[in-house]
């Protein structure tokens, strides 16, 4: 069964069928996109149960087809462990922002259409599948640039003031990005002279060390402006404060992750050697990501800025993991990238409600939200504290191992990375004491508790973050086989402790 | 020399052109002879039937014949691989351009009245309507066939004539805003005519290098290369300005903006279509066949031109507000993007490559400039079109389907994948990387990248800045511009889909490259 | 000794250029490339003198009537723009710019 | 250190003790999520699961009684945590039982006492819930057998002591309080994080009884490291200096929190953390030294402070600092000092907590009066409060043959042994501690009534005075029955080891007399201050040291200028640097490409004649080029 192109194909269907629906059709449209978008949900489960962590072959459920022979270029698709898990992200939380931006496009603000917002999330959805799913460079080229116009299209026109100034932005910073990364792509076909785009082809086709340096900027460019990395971010604040809560949620929760994903996936493996030689480089752009985004955050006035903030800290992390190129390091980036989905996905859909509310984005006119709303409030909490990586909830998980892992073979870079915990400390709970405690502002008198069908959008949420930050062994047991495939590939060495301490002294109890 | 020797002429492989060009001499005859009631009844199925005849020639000898192997017309023309395929693409360029054309009050009810005379409200309340533009369409159209497929430098000229000598005229036409529209006519005119100058003195030049105008002699004769070699080089460099100028290379760009901002939209559209893609294959032929061996001396200074073309196009593009002018950059920047394949030589496999990729570049970029213009005619105000980009605000909101489609050219414009001009960009910038141009295709990347915003600010304008009060009409489009847009939407959409067939096609064009 | 017509025609093409940037009057300005297309006519002829052979002097010819086509189409756009503009001055057409 | 070996599959009631953790966690999941509905029976519940943990703890510790030292020490396997680097398990030997003893024992009682404290208060549940929470974490902090089990534990009482000096969120001055206490908590286990990949890095496991097992063999430079490390984490968590000043701060909560957290259990986590790691510390010397220095610095810092403040709970909340530090100079000492560490941590635990309740009593009946300067007299009024109270003051001072007596003797005499000096501090703490704990009961109980006029102080209810006794009860006889025949220090040796010679218990020794001395001096002073003589409604201004002990000795402002104002700068600079340099030169990139284009839109003038020169000149250009070409 064609699993893969099935999930691409139903979204796709789903999002012309939704345009296809008669004017003013709004209501239709919604539930339409949300029954598509629960399909595609049931689907993936259904996938990932029959996915066999053990396998010896690379890719499972893999499809390859001939796309355009004269570029060498197959539709192929199959997923690894980190593929999967990143679809299954994805999969999760379209269904919610769908009911959690139910009345975003239909604001009294201008009249714009209802069903195109739910058709662009629905082709949104599509392409954020096949570019994971992606195993044909090429392929994943082709889906990681059209990806944008969707998103373009959903910030420019159903975002806030500064829309298209931010969604412009937003375009053109990616589109460079890419731009750059096509030549790169081009030239390793050209270079690589396999005749073919498929990712396990070309793994090691590279030899030449300076050929192997250049197209390695080639790809980390655009993965770092995707990221983003530090310096390359500063069209993420505004894009995620202008876009509306939903697009944003996919802006930070998936989108990003495109990059710090390719970073492991491509930037790692297809050019090891480079990898190294650039690893410092990488590590100093992550580390001072971690610091300057945490501390950028904590001098936001507009909350959504300041989550975009933390999440170019998160970003550093996640790179971090990623270059630090140990078996902790890499699964814990990758459990982080999914963690980071659904911790700032939970904060940027509070937010949301917050702002829906209060019609305001700016902290300062919020004050003891915590007496009227305690439910709002409680859950703006627990969403915070798992952005700030308190134990117990599934962001400490990947933290822990992403700084641990790094610190097995990078002291310095880890332990500043680790002074982000205090930091993290200062950003949320400041945002958290100006908004929810303090005496009551009256403009926030009277603001309704979470309805149901809020609640219905963040309390699965939150189950998640917990019950991974409890239990994170299921998803790390899928992680764990795909990131020592590509470490293999790469071909680094585990560390050895200095006095290994020797198992579990045996016995037997009463 | 009391005897000579009767030319021998291969009709046949001559037959798509020589139909069109008899074609546009009936069309005089029909100026001449029929009533001028019935004469726009005659001229339209004559001159589609005319171009959908000479492109069902065309795949004839592709799919019945046979690509010939040697030039005709005692190597005066040459109708291999490569020019059937540039001889299709134009044909079917022509098809929609005229469809457009077709459409009423493009054009001047009788050029020869003065603008606001009263002579002129006469003629528009007789319903004049100036037929002869058909058959001067279809002598431009002629002139473009004969321009890619000639062999030789005469031959090319004259083609050159040929072609531009009706566009010239065809420019003024324009039924509004007739003084912009002469004046991009004297304008197009007077610098042709100069460009034209220097092209036949660089022939001259070549002449009296190589003895001879045949580009295969010319060839022959570049391995001799004696004291005489300042010849060549003027000779080398005088046509290429002839050539660049009408691809409009930077810096011979200066008229394009004007001239397809002046002229009549449907003719901008067939300018922007088959006389770009009727110059690349004068170009390539000038430069791969006649100058092939001279490629270590003119490769150099083509890279200059081509950054140039490309970085100026992008760069002055942002800045415009009317929208044929932006669009007239575009085609510039596109014209550079073009250039870097040229430069892409090398083995004969390369060539390959990048030929294909060139003559693949060429048609969706052709297809999608159509589509283009066609809707920029449908957008209407007082004055006639909508020209001024303010004007185009929230167009999004007014007539979503419309924007859609001309967001989505755009788009294709700017080479977003899953659309034709992606492909397109790719075929040659992959050919440029692999003929060792890579600095080129930086280049060109990072000035597509420029190009994007004025593309993107377009959308912007469309889509996400509110109607203005009195906005511009959209016009019920004609069956002829409904169709047109169809077509190009449904080739962009395809192209960028499946782009295979299309380029195998490409392919095969380029396969034996150009005969000598 | 073909040199010095070569020569001529140079200086005959440098002329016919130079005129048409300096010359106002789209009339002179459309003689000064005429004389241009004759500059390389001379050229060509010149050549064909020193190749032996006739195909410069065929194209002689050639370029002759291309270039009277080119007077027909001229005059007629000149003559329309004047009677619209009553100047023939090139300089007045430039609504087109930026 | 010798300790018995860790035994796998623990049966019984140990094997059962992770209910200890999951009563109270399901007890505050249900009342979170339960809501309102949960209002009405929210309290007991509460109560119910803290009492269902101390009932499973006394099982698991009557099991343990029942076995050999050498089978002390049980391990329960609960899961794979993350795989390949923690099993998430539970270690069941005596220093973790008694822990789990004393925090489930006092944490019920207080768990009861709140019944009647809170009330009035609209939010009883969600007290009662973050109160099941804290319970949860502190005993997955003690019970853990790895340290990362420890670390969740260690953050998890983080939170729970940050939602419950913040549970009056509306008062801004809580709100800062919790937030501080959180944050200079998160400085500390920074240091503990990174202790913790320290010891991973070294010995590739963070399981105790592995890493133990080999920690001598490390590098002595690493193992310092890691010592000193987690003593970050344990001057957070247990407000040593430096990380002392949120402490006072966090009397902002309701008075039941500074009696369990702030006084019984959580602050004393450090401790737990020193002893448990023992194996490391004793393999570094020189961390090992520098906790005794924190602990004797922080007893005497503490003192100091206790001895300014008019405030009875922050008074104790110095006392608090000063106790545990206390602790630390014993937990410092090596085996000899563990045993003491640990049992004056439990006394303390009872008696403070009781002197805490009695405090929350003395202000429930004063309607929330804090300041003692408008107490006095009460003994006449609240009996019981103020002998049980009294009990606690006695024990605390070290009054002979009460609890305190017997532990902070025997961490006095140890500290001796160790390094002389360290002994004569403490000794000279336990004299300061005569006199502020005497001033504080002077000041509150005895003397002229200074009452507000609308106070009508009256007992408390019996639901908050039972507590009160049982816990004076323990802080009479607990002191004396752990450390007399070294009961304690056996009991726990299975788990850190014993002493080469057990210290007898001699109370004539020279130090022992001196403290008994400077004791009774202290209290003397106190009597005369502020027993017989009048005590000013207002505090008087009180010399430079008076008000360098007010200021909490200055610490709030040392962090205000080294930390908070330069992070204020720092923060306000890298916004400017990122809105202005980092984003500017992208949006200047777009608008200097933006204005050449501008600028060259000019050069098309519109002057065909302007064009056709462009033409000649690019016709020059490429003729020239191609020449040059030529040449090459």
């Amino acid at each position: 069964m064609p699993w893969l192109s099935i999930l691409i194909a139903v979204p796709v269907l789903g999002s012309v069928g939704v345009a296809l629906l008669p004017k003013g059709a709004d209501k239709l449209a919604k539930q339409l996109t949300l029954a598509v978008s629960l399909i595609v949900l049931g689907l993936t489960i259904a996938m990932a149960v029959q996915f066999s962590p053990g396998s010896t072959d690379r890719f499972q459920f893999a499809e390859t087809y001939r796309w355009i022979p004269s570029f060498g270029v197959h539709f192929g698709v199959g997923v690894d462990g980190i593929a999967l898990v990143l679809i299954a992200l994805s999969a999760v939380l379209v269904p919610i922002v769908v009911l959690a931006s139910w009345h975003d496009a239909d604001a009294p603000t201008a009249k714009r259409s209802v069903k195109a917002y739910f058709s662009l999330l629905l082709l949104l959805e599509a392409m954020m599948v096949g570019v994971f799913a992606a195993t044909d460079v090429f392929l994943f080229y082709v889906f990681f640039e059209a990806m944008l116009i969707p998103m373009y299209f959903m910030i420019g026109s159903y975002g806030g003031a500064q829309r298209s100034y931010a969604a412009v932005k937003f375009l053109l910073y990616s589109l460079f990005g890419g731009l750059l990364m096509l030549v790169a792509v081009i030239a390793l076909y050209v270079i690589a002279d396999k005749g073919t785009f498929m990712f396990p082809e070309l793994i090691g086709a590279i030899t030449d060390p300076a050929t192997q340096k250049w197209l390695f900027l080639g790809f980390f460019i655009a993965f770092a402006i995707k990221a983003p990395l530090w310096p390359f971010h500063t069209w993420l604040p505004d894009a995620a404060a202008q876009a509306p809560a939903g697009a944003a949620v996919l802006l930070v929760g998936v989108l990003d992750k495109v990059g710090t994903y390719g970073m492991l996936r491509f930037c790692l493996e297809l050019f090891p050697d480079a990898s190294k030689f650039f690893t410092p480089l990488v590590l100093v752009l992550s580390v001072v990501g971690i610091v300057y985004g945490a501390i950028v955050a904590i001098g936001q006035t507009d909350m959504k800025r300041l989550i975009a903030y933390t999440s170019i800290s998160h970003f550093g992390f996640i790179a971090m993991g990623v270059f630090a190129m140990t078996a902790n390091a890499a699964s814990g980036a990758t459990l982080y990238m999914v963690n980071h989905g659904f911790s700032t996905g939970a904060l940027f859909l509070i937010a949301g409600f917050l702002i829906y509310r209060r019609g305001s984005h700016h902290i300062q006119d919020y004050g003891g939200v915590q007496k009227v709303a305690p439910v709002l409030a409680g859950t703006f909490l627990v969403a915070g504290l798992s952005g700030l990586a308190l134990p117990g909830l599934s962001t400490f998980v990947s933290e822990f191992m992403v700084l641990i892992g790094t610190y097995e073979r990078y002291v310095v870079p880890a332990i500043i990375a680790t002074s982000g915990v205090v930091l993290a400390a200062i950003y949320i709970l400041w945002m958290y004491q100006r908004v929810a405690n303090g005496p009551t502002a009256e403009k926030v008198q009277g603001m309704r508790d979470l309805d149901s069908r809020e609640k219905w959008v963040i309390v699965p949420l939150l189950a998640l973050i917990v019950a991974l930050g409890f239990f994170p062994k299921p998803i790390l047991d899928v992680i764990n086989p795909a990131v020592d495939k590509t470490l293999a590939n790469v071909s680094v060495t585990e560390f050895k402790p200095a006095v290994p301490a020797v198992a579990e002294p045996k016995g037997a109890g009463e | 020399m009391n005897d000579i020797a009767a030319p021998t002429i291969e009709y046949g492989q001559l037959a798509p052109m020589l139909l069109v060009f008899g074609a546009a001499v009936l069309g005089v005859l029909v100026e001449a002879f029929a009533p001028r009631y019935l004469r726009r009844s005659i001229h339209i199925p004559l001159t589609l039937a005319a171009l959908v005849g000479s492109f069902a020639l065309v795949l004839v000898q592709v799919f019945v014949s046979g690509v010939p192997t040697s030039p005709a017309a005692m190597g005066a023309v040459a109708v291999d691989g490569p020019t059937l395929f540039l001889w299709g693409v134009i044909a079917a360029l022509a098809f929609v351009s005229v469809l457009l054309i077709n459409d009423e009050d493009n054009f001047v009810a009788q050029a020869a009245a003065v603008p606001g005379s009263a002579d002129e409200e006469d003629a528009e309340i007789a319903g004049f309507s100036q037929t002869e533009v058909y058959p001067l369409v279809l002598f431009a159209v002629g002139g473009m066939l004969l321009f890619t497929a000639s062999n030789d430098l005469l031959i090319m000229f004259v083609a050159l004539e040929v072609m531009s000598l009706p566009l010239y005229l065809l420019c003024g036409l324009a039924r509004r805003r007739r003084l912009l529209s002469q004046e991009a006519a004297v304008k197009y005119f007077l610098l042709g005519a100069f460009s034209s100058a220097f092209f036949l003195f660089g022939m001259a030049m070549v002449y009296g290098f190589a003895g001879s105008v045949g580009l295969s002699d010319i060839n022959a004769a570049l391995p001799n290369v004696g004291g005489q070699e300042p010849l060549l080089v003027l000779g080398t460099a005088l046509l290429g300005v002839g050539l660049l100028f009408k691809i409009g290379a930077a810096p011979f760009q200066a008229w394009k903006p004007d001239v397809y901002q002046g002229a009549p939209t449907p003719i901008t559209a067939l300018m922007a279509s088959g006389t770009l893609v009727a110059a690349f294959g004068a170009l390539l032929r000038v430069f791969w066949v006649a100058l092939g061996n001279f490629d270590w001396d003119w490769r150099p200074v083509m890279w200059g031109v081509a950054i140039l073309t490309m970085v100026a196009g992008a760069i002055l593009a942002i800045t415009q507000t009317d929208i044929k002018r932006m669009l007239a950059y575009s085609s510039i920047a596109h014209a550079g993007f073009l250039l870097t394949g040229v430069i892409a030589t090398g083995a004969a496999e390369q060539n390959r490559d990048a030929l294909s990729g060139i003559l693949f570049y060429l048609l969706v970029y052709g297809i999608t400039t159509v589509g283009a213009f066609a809707i920029v005619t449908m957008v209407r105000d007082a004055g006639g079109e909508a020209g001024h980009l303010s004007r185009w605000a929230g167009l999004g909101k007014r007539s979503p389907m419309l924007a859609g489609v001309f967001a989505f050219f755009l788009l294709a414009f700017a080479g977003i994948p899953l659309t034709s001009g992606f492909f397109g960009k790719y075929a040659v910038f992959s050919a440029a990387v692999a003929g060792g141009v890579l600095p080129l295709v930086l280049v060109g990347v990072v000035s597509s990248a420029i190009a994007a915003f004025f593309y993107v600010r377009v959308i912007v304008l469309m889509f996400f800045s509110d109607p203005a009060a009195d906005g511009p009409t959209v016009v019920g489009p004609s069956v002829g511009t409904a169709s047109v847009v169809a077509v190009a939407a449904a080739a962009t959409v395809v192209l960028g889909v499946f782009p295979e067939p299309m380029l195998d096609l490409a392919d095969k064009a380029a396969s034996a490259l150009f005969v000598r | 000794m073909t040199t010095h017509y070569l020569v001529l025609s140079v200086l005959l093409f440098t002329i016919g250029a130079v005129g048409v940037l300096i010359r106002r009057n789209a009339i002179v300005a459309f003689m000064c490339v005429e004389l241009m297309l004759n500059a390389c006519n001379l050229a060509f002829v010149t050549f064909a003198r020193q190749h032996g052979n006739l195909d410069g002097q065929i194209i002689a010819f050639f370029v002759m009537v291309v270039a009277a086509a080119e007077v027909v189409v001229g005059l007629a756009i000149i003559v329309t723009i004047f009677r619209t503009r009553r100047s023939a001055s090139i300089d007045d057409a430039n609504l087109l710019k930026y | 250190m010798e300790t018995a070996e860790i035994i796998q599959g623990a049966g019984g009631a140990i094997g059962a003790s992770w209910l200890m953790i999951a009563l109270p966690l399901l007890g505050a999941a249900i009342l979170l999520l339960g809501g309102r509905r949960t209002n009405g029976w929210g309290h007991l519940l509460g109560v119910a699961m803290s009492l269902g943990a101390f009932v499973v703890a006394v099982l698991s510790f009557v099991q343990m009684l029942g076995l050999d030292d050498s089978r002390r020490r049980q391990a329960v396997e609960l899961f794979d945590f993350i795989p390949g680097m923690v099993k998430m398990g539970l270690l069941i030997d005596p220093l973790s039982i008694s822990f789990a003893l004393l925090i489930t024992g006092v944490g019920s009682l207080i768990h009861i006492y709140s019944i009647g404290y809170m009330s009035h208060d609209p939010d009883r549940r969600r007290f009662f819930a973050y109160l099941n929470l804290f319970v949860a974490a502190m005993l997955l902090l003690v019970l853990a057998d790895n340290y990362v089990g420890l670390y969740i534990g260690w953050e998890g009482v983080g939170l729970a002591s940050y939602l419950l000096i913040g549970f009056w969120q509306h008062k801004p001055s809580a709100a800062t309080a919790a937030k501080k206490a959180f944050i200079v908590n998160r400085v500390g286990d920074f240091g503990l994080a990174i202790g913790i990949f320290t010891i991973w890095t070294t010995f590739g496991s963070v399981a105790y009884g592995p890493v133990f097992e080999v920690a001598g063999e490390a590098d002595q430079g690493v193992l310092t490291a890691i010592g000193l490390l987690l003593l970050l984490g344990a001057c957070g968590k247990s407000a040593q200096l430096p990380l002392q000043s949120w402490l006072l701060d966090a009397m902002e909560g309701p008075t039941p929190v500074s009696a369990l957290i702030h006084a019984a259990t959580m602050v004393t986590a450090g401790v737990y953390l020193v002893v448990r790691s023992g194996a490391i510390f004793e393999a570094a010397s020189t961390a090992q030294f520098v906790v005794t220095i924190v602990g004797v610095a922080t007893l005497l810092a503490g003192a100091i402070i206790g001895c300014a403040k008019d405030d009875i709970k922050k008074a104790l909340a110095g006392s608090t600092m000063s106790q545990i530090g206390y602790m630390m100079l014993a937990a410092g000492l090596g085996p000899v000092g563990y045993a003491f560490a640990i049992a004056h941590l439990i006394t303390h635990g009872f008696f403070k907590a009781n002197m805490f309740l009695g405090a929350g009593s003395v202000m429930h009946a004063m309607n929330d009066e804090v300041d003692m300067r408008k107490y006095g007299g009460l003994f006449s009024v609240m009996k019981v409060t103020a002998i049980t109270f009294g009990i606690g003051y006695l024990a605390i001072i070290g009054f002979p043959l009460l609890s305190g007596y017997f532990t902070k003797d025997g961490i006095i005499e140890s500290a001796m042994h160790v390094n002389p000096v360290l002994g004569w501090l403490a000794v000279a703490g336990a004299g300061i501690t005569g006199f502020y704990m005497s001033r504080v009961m002077f000041m509150t109980f005895f003397g002229k009534r200074r009452w507000a006029p609308d106070a009508h102080p009256h007992e408390s209810p019996a639901v908050m005075t039972i507590p009160l006794v049982i816990l004076s009860i323990g802080s009479v006889f607990l002191g004396a029955y752990l450390i007399l025949g070294n009961r304690l220090m056996l009991f726990l040796a299975p788990a850190v080891g014993r002493p080469a010679d057990l210290p007898g218990f001699h109370p004539f020794s020279a130090p022992g007399l001196t403290t008994l001395a400077l004791v009774a001096v202290g209290a003397a002073i106190a009597w005369a201050k502020y027993g017989r003589a009048e005590v000013p409604q207002v505090a008087p201004r009180g010399s430079f040291l008076t008000t360098f002990a007010r200021r909490d000795l200055y610490g709030d402002a040392l962090n205000e200028s080294l930390f908070m104002r330069p992070g204020q700068w720092l923060t306000r600079i890298a916004v400017f640097f990122d809105n202005r340099a980092v984003d500017g030169l992208v949006n200047g990139l777009a608008a200097g490409i933006g204005g050449t284009s501008g600028r060259m839109r000019r050069l098309q003038n519109g002057f065909v004649r302007s064009y056709a020169l462009s033409i000649l000149f690019g016709a020059a250009m490429v003729v020239g080029a191609l020449l040059y070409v030529g040449t090459l």
